[in-house]
């Protein structure tokens, strides 16, 4: 299957969507769920034919824009697919289909999205960028009944529109050093470039990804975004949105950094250290529930980062590995919350009493999510940090994989905060009692992946993706070889 | 892997859960907590055969975690600082197996590249409570559950015990010497103690700084020696806690002060804990005296270690003296707690079985042994008994319990105020100014490209 | 505290000096070598590969297409949130307009506005121009509407849903043209190759796809920038509604 | 005939760059907004039209036809937008409640009056 279908159908459905409402204001619905079966489904069948290279136009790829698809495409297309479906059937069951313009929104990101992870051009990739956060800033304040969501978008849009800037600019730079644009002929002429000009490139791309994934210092929009957003959406930012930007990072990093390997990966290893540190340490501080969850959001972004600071397919692998691990849980997390939230119509934890007698299912399966991030051992969190260690310690990077371990002390000490209150005596019975049976069904399917996931390792299949995975994206002559063949 | 060691700590962790489980059956909580000790049982099995650190270290932290849920049920700052203290020890030995795991192959539980030595006995001796380490033993000991105490002090701190005696295999005094001074702070904190439970608590200290010191000789001797004194200390402490524990059911308190003749009231509970705690105490002939004195003669070429050993003895006998006589036999204290409540039936079940399993192991030792070990070291334990027994009846002011003495867990909450300030300045750098934000960011980016450059 | 505000200018200043000396440093000036790479190929094989003359419409709708298609839904993306966010039924209050003058004057002007940006939009290919730009003055049409004859005067005449359906059906045409190339020559957005007709260079019908894109932008771009300006005249109109309560 | 052409275009283009000149110095100097809108539209409607007039010329004098043509529609667009937008710029400022400076008679006043009435 050609692999731009899957950056057409979730298009079509935004351009369609509109029309439906004009016309068949009924079938709204219908096409919602319709288009988001087909998104889904496209863009698995892309992920499931293999390695494929197509360029826009019939060109070659040094004037048109390429496709690429390789394994860490296939990896990050399928999280990509589980993130919006998930999160599309939740939004489906909090808003209903009356916001309509809201879908079209959601259908738009899930382009870029699938668009960033299979373009294999840097300006289209810029291009993409900007779809997917103007798309993110509008569902970050929608709907905008407070304050607080207006200002997190607003924060959101600023902090965005900075890290475009720089993307830009590196992007800009490159091209006026080498005149290109395809990725795999800059991996081959950008080092040619002079080293400051190299420099200004890495160093312009690199902090835009970190705006953008919200590693330190560009995380600061992130709490903010990701709490007061509504529950689908949140789960949406925390499972793929943050995922994407981190897999531009992983890409552009094996890709266009090589001549200058090891000054990138310190400042990968450094920054997602501080990033985890301050991210665990600002989560232990935090009373509202789904602040305390973006802060550990911030966290595991900064644990990708050690990962793929770690420079080696192993690293990689755990980045991968760990981004399914961190999708999963997360978005179970914010669904799970947000349904308790909505309960006690507040997200303060200590509000949060006695709502294991009323919703058990819920809480077990956030106990689950909680002990699966926090890294407890058998579940999948635990997995990927143990493959991060490794990675980490055969790179020699100490200090990371200590902030990694007493991260893991940490985040299961402010995690067990909300679970001991949710266990603890109720002051009053929740006023609220809303059947969630749409959100339900997501939650026991993500535990399910979580536990899936768990077993991957010793799934054979599961684990040789995963290790090609990060077999192939750090052989960089492999792809290039791939596109200019 | 399976080896004499393992092959015994696996047979104790099935005798230790049983009479724990079957103590804590009837007690007024979740059902679900009938299902932890097994768990535990199925975890610890798992630790101790595991065939490579990494799954040592997941059972491991898995079965504190069940602990934790244990000690959750009683009393929850404890079970947090249990629970972390664990935590940190599971961290350290988690990175531990990371970088020894870094050449490919998974290391195998055993010795480890002497790099990697202290991190790996840091890691441990947060299980195993070497000093400095054991802030977390004394307060978890005496707040949690009965059975749970029992587990925790006969099995779980015998885990880290166990990772110990996998890793060293040739003489480390650094160990030996952490092993003697946890036996003379145990020693020394017991006696002073006025809660029951925490009197035990130290006392256990005392008794693993024996096993570690037995341990730290490196040889097979001292390892056997720590293996038998595990066994013994395993199953008196059990039984010490669940009797401790049954004092504080039948009277409500733990409180050495006010607890009241109860040899009157239960005549049989005295008499258990007379069996368990002359074990533990080293009468010559028990399963006890006979591990100490292997210990001893596993420690031959350590004077100064044997001597401190044997006056720490001492203090273990002193402590369960002042327990036995302001737990079971003065009178006149009680201040009105009410008639004691009536022990249920299970409780004495499962003590009759920790009393039984001690018994048994007392002849197993001793058939094992054999008299002429068994005898040699007669006159002077006795004498070093007795001695003890006479020092506490002539010191009473030094015993009587009515203070509390410090320990390093008190350095805790100052620690913890003093952590509190980098956080509140963390919290304040997000105070939500925009061009401060940005400002912060751009100097960063700054740094990013300096780090970059050329 | 002035003090304070100026130090806090005083970093400003510094940090905003030592990023552009960074960024500085990494301006390359090398001497010029002739044109390489794509570009080479843009100025020179635009007229044999695609039959337009501009060819920087041939690089926006031939070459990068693709981009182009990104590029636009940037703008539909917008469009679409902002409605949805101020997404309000109908007008309160409506101003009543300009003077008579005015409106007569605006009246006869509009149709030679209009036609001026349809040449823009359909001559995209031959000269300076395209959709982007056509849309803009096609958009601006009805932000005259709005100055001159009131807000809700262009509002009774094109209904939302008018310019969403120009909007959406825009994107599609689009999205449609690069299903065709897809489907007959086998890659997304494929130009002459697909069997489009080239058409002789410089004439009106010539450059493939190019002129059809151009439409397919043209409708979206006009549509969208004036669903954007009439939802933000929406919310400008009612003050009493423009600051959400606090929940 | 083009000699001819040439001579008035470059006439009409001097004539207008005084037109123009004139109209800066007038936006410049004159004292409030009314005033300025005067300067500003009678003096550039005439200068604007007066070197689109010369261009016209000299594209005639050229023989380039449809030049021609588009100059003097360009010219027409702009007779007809630029009144019309002073016309707009000062019935906003008079409604904003900006008074012309040093008027005696406000008839536009008596006439809203007298609508109002």
């Amino acid at each position: 299957m050609n692999p731009v279908l899957a950056i057409v159908a979730p298009f079509l459905a935004a351009f369609t969507i509109p029309l439906f409402f004009v016309f068949r204001k009924k079938w709204v619905g219908t096409a919602v769920i319709l288009f988001g079966v087909l998104s889904a489904l496209t863009a698995l069948f892309v992920a499931a034919g293999g390695e494929a290279v197509t360029v826009m136009g019939g060109w070659q790829p040094e004037v048109g824009i390429a496709l690429v698809v390789d394994s860490l495409t296939t990896a990050f297309l399928i999280l990509a697919s589980l993130g919006f479906s998930a999160s599309l059937s939740a939004a489906a069951e909090t808003f209903g289909y009356g916001p309509w313009r809201f879908y079209v929104l959601f259908f738009l990101s899930w382009a870029a999205t699938n668009g960033i992870i299979l373009t294999g051009d840097l300006f289209n990739l810029f291009v993409f960028f900007e779809i997917f956060s103007v798309a993110a800033y509008l569902v970050v304040a929608y709907p905008p009944r407070s304050w607080q969501a207006i200002e997190a978008g607003f924060k959101y849009l600023i902090f965005g529109t900075v890290g475009a800037l720089f993307l830009l600019i590196g992007i800009a730079y490159a091209f006026m050093a080498t005149g290109q644009l395809n990725m795999a002929i800059l991996a081959r002429v950008l080092p040619r470039a002079p080293e400051a000009t190299l420099s200004v490139v890495i160093g312009c791309l690199v902090v835009g990804l970190f705006i953008k994934s919200g590693t330190v210092p560009g995380h600061f929009w992130l709490p903010d975004a990701h709490s007061s957003a509504q529950t689908p959406v949140s789960a949406l930012l925390s499972g793929v949105f943050v995922k994407v930007s981190l897999y531009a990072l992983i890409r552009l990093a094996f890709l266009l950094f090589g001549s200058a390997d090891d000054r990138v990966f310190f400042v990968l290893l450094l920054f997602g250290t501080v990033t985890l540190c301050l991210g665990h340490l600002m989560a232990f501080q935090q009373e509202d529930i789904k602040r305390l969850l973006a802060y550990s959001t911030v966290a595991q972004v900064g644990t990708i980062v050690i990962a793929i600071g770690c420079a080696s397919s192993g690293g990689v692998t755990a980045a991968v590995y760990h981004a399914f691990n961190h999708m999963a849980a997360k978005m179970g997390l914010f669904l799970v919350s947000g349904v308790l939230a909505e309960d006690r119509a507040s997200r303060d934890i200590a509000q949060m009493g006695g709502l294991f007698r009323h919703r058990p299912l819920f809480v077990l399966a956030f106990c689950l999510f909680a002990a699966s991030i926090a890294g407890i051992p058998p579940l999948n969190g635990f997995m990927s940090k143990w493959f991060l260690l490794v990675a980490a310690a055969e790179r020699g990077a100490l200090i990371p994989a200590a902030a990694v371990v007493a991260g893991t002390v940490l985040s299961a000490a402010y995690y067990l905060r909300p679970i001991t209150a949710f266990f603890g005596p109720a002051e009053t019975e929740p006023p609220h009692h809303r059947p969630h049976p749409v959100t339900g069904a997501i939650v026991a399917l993500l535990a399910l992946l979580c536990l899936v996931l768990a077993l991957a390792p010793y799934i054979g299949p599961l684990k040789e993706g995963l290790l090609a995975v990060g077999r192939d994206t750090v052989n960089g002559a492999r792809y290039i070889e791939r596109v200019l063949r | 892997m399976t080896d004499p060691i393992s092959t015994t700590l696996t047979a104790l962790a099935a005798v230790m859960t049983v009479p724990a489980a079957l103590y804590g059956w009837n007690a007024a909580r979740s059902r679900l907590y009938r299902l932890l000790p097994w768990l535990f049982l199925l975890f610890a099995w798992q630790a101790i055969t595991a065939p490579n650190w990494l799954v040592f270290v997941v059972f491991l932290e898995l079965s504190s975690l069940t602990l934790f849920f244990f000690v959750l049920s009683k009393d929850r700052e404890t079970a947090f600082l249990y629970l972390y203290s664990q935590l940190a020890g599971g961290a350290c030995l988690l990175l531990g197996t990371a970088l020894a795991a870094r050449g490919g192959a998974l290391p195998a539980v055993g010795a480890v590249p002497p790099g990697l030595f202290p991190l790996f006995v840091i890691g441990l001796g947060f299980k195993a409570a070497l000093p400095g380490l054991h802030f977390w033993l004394p307060p978890t000991h005496s707040k949690a559950p009965a059975e749970a105490s029992a587990l925790l002090s006969g099995y779980a701190v015998k885990m880290g015990v166990f990772g110990l005696m996998r890793l060293v295999e040739a003489p480390s005094p650094a160990l030996m010497a952490a092993g003697v001074v946890m036996a003379a702070l145990g020693a020394l904190q017991a006696p002073l103690q006025r809660d029951a439970k925490r009197l035990l608590a130290y006392s256990t200290l005392s008794q693993l700084g024996f096993i570690v010191a037995s341990v730290a000789t490196g040889t097979e001797e001292g390892r056997k020696a720590a293996l038998l004194l595990i066994v013994a200390h395993a199953l008196a402490k059990g039984l010490l806690f669940l009797t401790a524990g049954s004092l504080e059911e039948a009277y409500d308190t733990r409180d050495l002060g006010r607890l009241g003749p109860a040899a009157r009231d239960y005549p049989l509970l005295f008499g258990l804990f007379l069996v368990a705690s002359l074990s533990l105490a080293g009468l010559p002939f028990t399963v006890g005296g006979l591990a100490k004195g292997a210990v001893k003669a596993a420690l031959a070429d350590h004077a100064l270690t044997q001597a401190v050993l044997s006056a720490a003895g001492m203090g273990t006998t002193m402590a369960l003296a002042k327990m036995a006589s302001f737990g079971f036999l003065s009178s006149g204290q009680r201040k009105g707690t009410g008639r004691p409540r009536p022990l249920p039936p299970l409780a004495w079940l499962s003590m009759a079985l920790f009393a039984a399993a001690l018994v048994m192991a007392s002849f197993a030792a001793l058939k094992t042994a054999g008299a002429e070990v068994a005898t040699k070291n007669v006159l002077v334990d006795s004498l070093l008994l007795i001695g003890a027994v006479i020092l506490f009846v002539r010191l009473p002011r030094i015993f009587r319990p009515d203070r509390t003495t410090p320990d390093v867990a008190d350095l805790l909450a100052p620690a913890g105020r003093m952590l509190t300030i980098p956080l509140s300045r963390l919290r304040r750098l997000h105070s939500g100014h925009l061009t401060f934000y940005l400002a912060l960011f751009f100097g960063a980016t700054l740094v990013v490209l300096y780090l970059l450059r050329p | 505290m002035r003090v304070h505000r100026n130090l806090q200018r005083l970093g400003a200043l510094g940090l905003s000096l030592a990023l552009g000396w960074w960024l500085w440093q990494g301006v390359t000036i090398s001497p010029f070598q002739g044109i390489t790479g794509p570009a080479a190929r843009y100025i020179h094989g635009t007229a044999r590969d695609t039959g337009a003359a501009n060819v920087v419409a041939a690089i926006l709708f031939d070459y990068r297409g693709f981009d182009t298609l990104g590029e636009a839904s940037v703008i539909y993306t917008t469009v679409c949130g902002v409605a949805l966010l101020f997404a309000k039924r109908r007008y309160r209050r409506s101003s009543h307009g300009l003077s008579f003058i005015v409106k007569r004057g605006m009246a006869l002007l509009v149709p030679f506005i209009l036609l001026y940006a349809s040449s823009i939009i359909v001559m995209g290919h031959l000269s300076p121009g395209g959709g982007f730009q056509g849309g803009a003055v096609m958009a601006t049409v009805t932000v005259l509407f709005c100055v001159i004859y009131g807000s809700s005067f262009e509002a009774a005449r094109v209904s939302p849903k008018v310019k969403e359906t120009i909007e959406s059906s825009g994107a599609l045409l689009f999205t449609a043209i690069g299903l065709i190339g897809l489907v007959t020559g086998g890659a997304f957005l494929t130009n002459s190759a697909a069997g489009f007709p080239r058409g002789m260079m410089g004439h009106l019908v010539s450059g493939g796809t190019i002129p059809l894109l151009n439409i397919a932008v043209g409708m979206k771009v006009g549509a969208g920038l004036s669903t954007l300006f009439y939802s933000m005249v929406k919310i400008l109109e009612d003050p009493t509604e423009s600051s959400p309560p606090e929940v | 005939m083009s000699d001819l052409f040439f001579g008035l275009s470059t006439v009409f283009m001097v004539a207008g760059l005084f037109f123009a000149f004139a109209s800066v110095v007038g936006v410049i100097r004159f004292p409030d907004v009314y005033t300025r809108l005067h300067a500003s539209t009678k003096a550039l409607s005439g200068g604007a039209m007066m070197i689109l007039a010369g261009t016209a010329f000299r594209a005639a004098a050229a023989g380039h036809w449809p030049a021609m043509v588009k100059t003097l529609l360009i010219a027409a667009f702009l007779l007809a937008t630029n009144p019309l937008a002073s016309h707009a710029i000062a019935r906003a400022c008079y409604r904003h409640g900006i008074v012309p400076k040093g008027t005696v008679i406000d008839e536009y006043a008596e006439k809203i009056r007298g609508d109002r009435s």
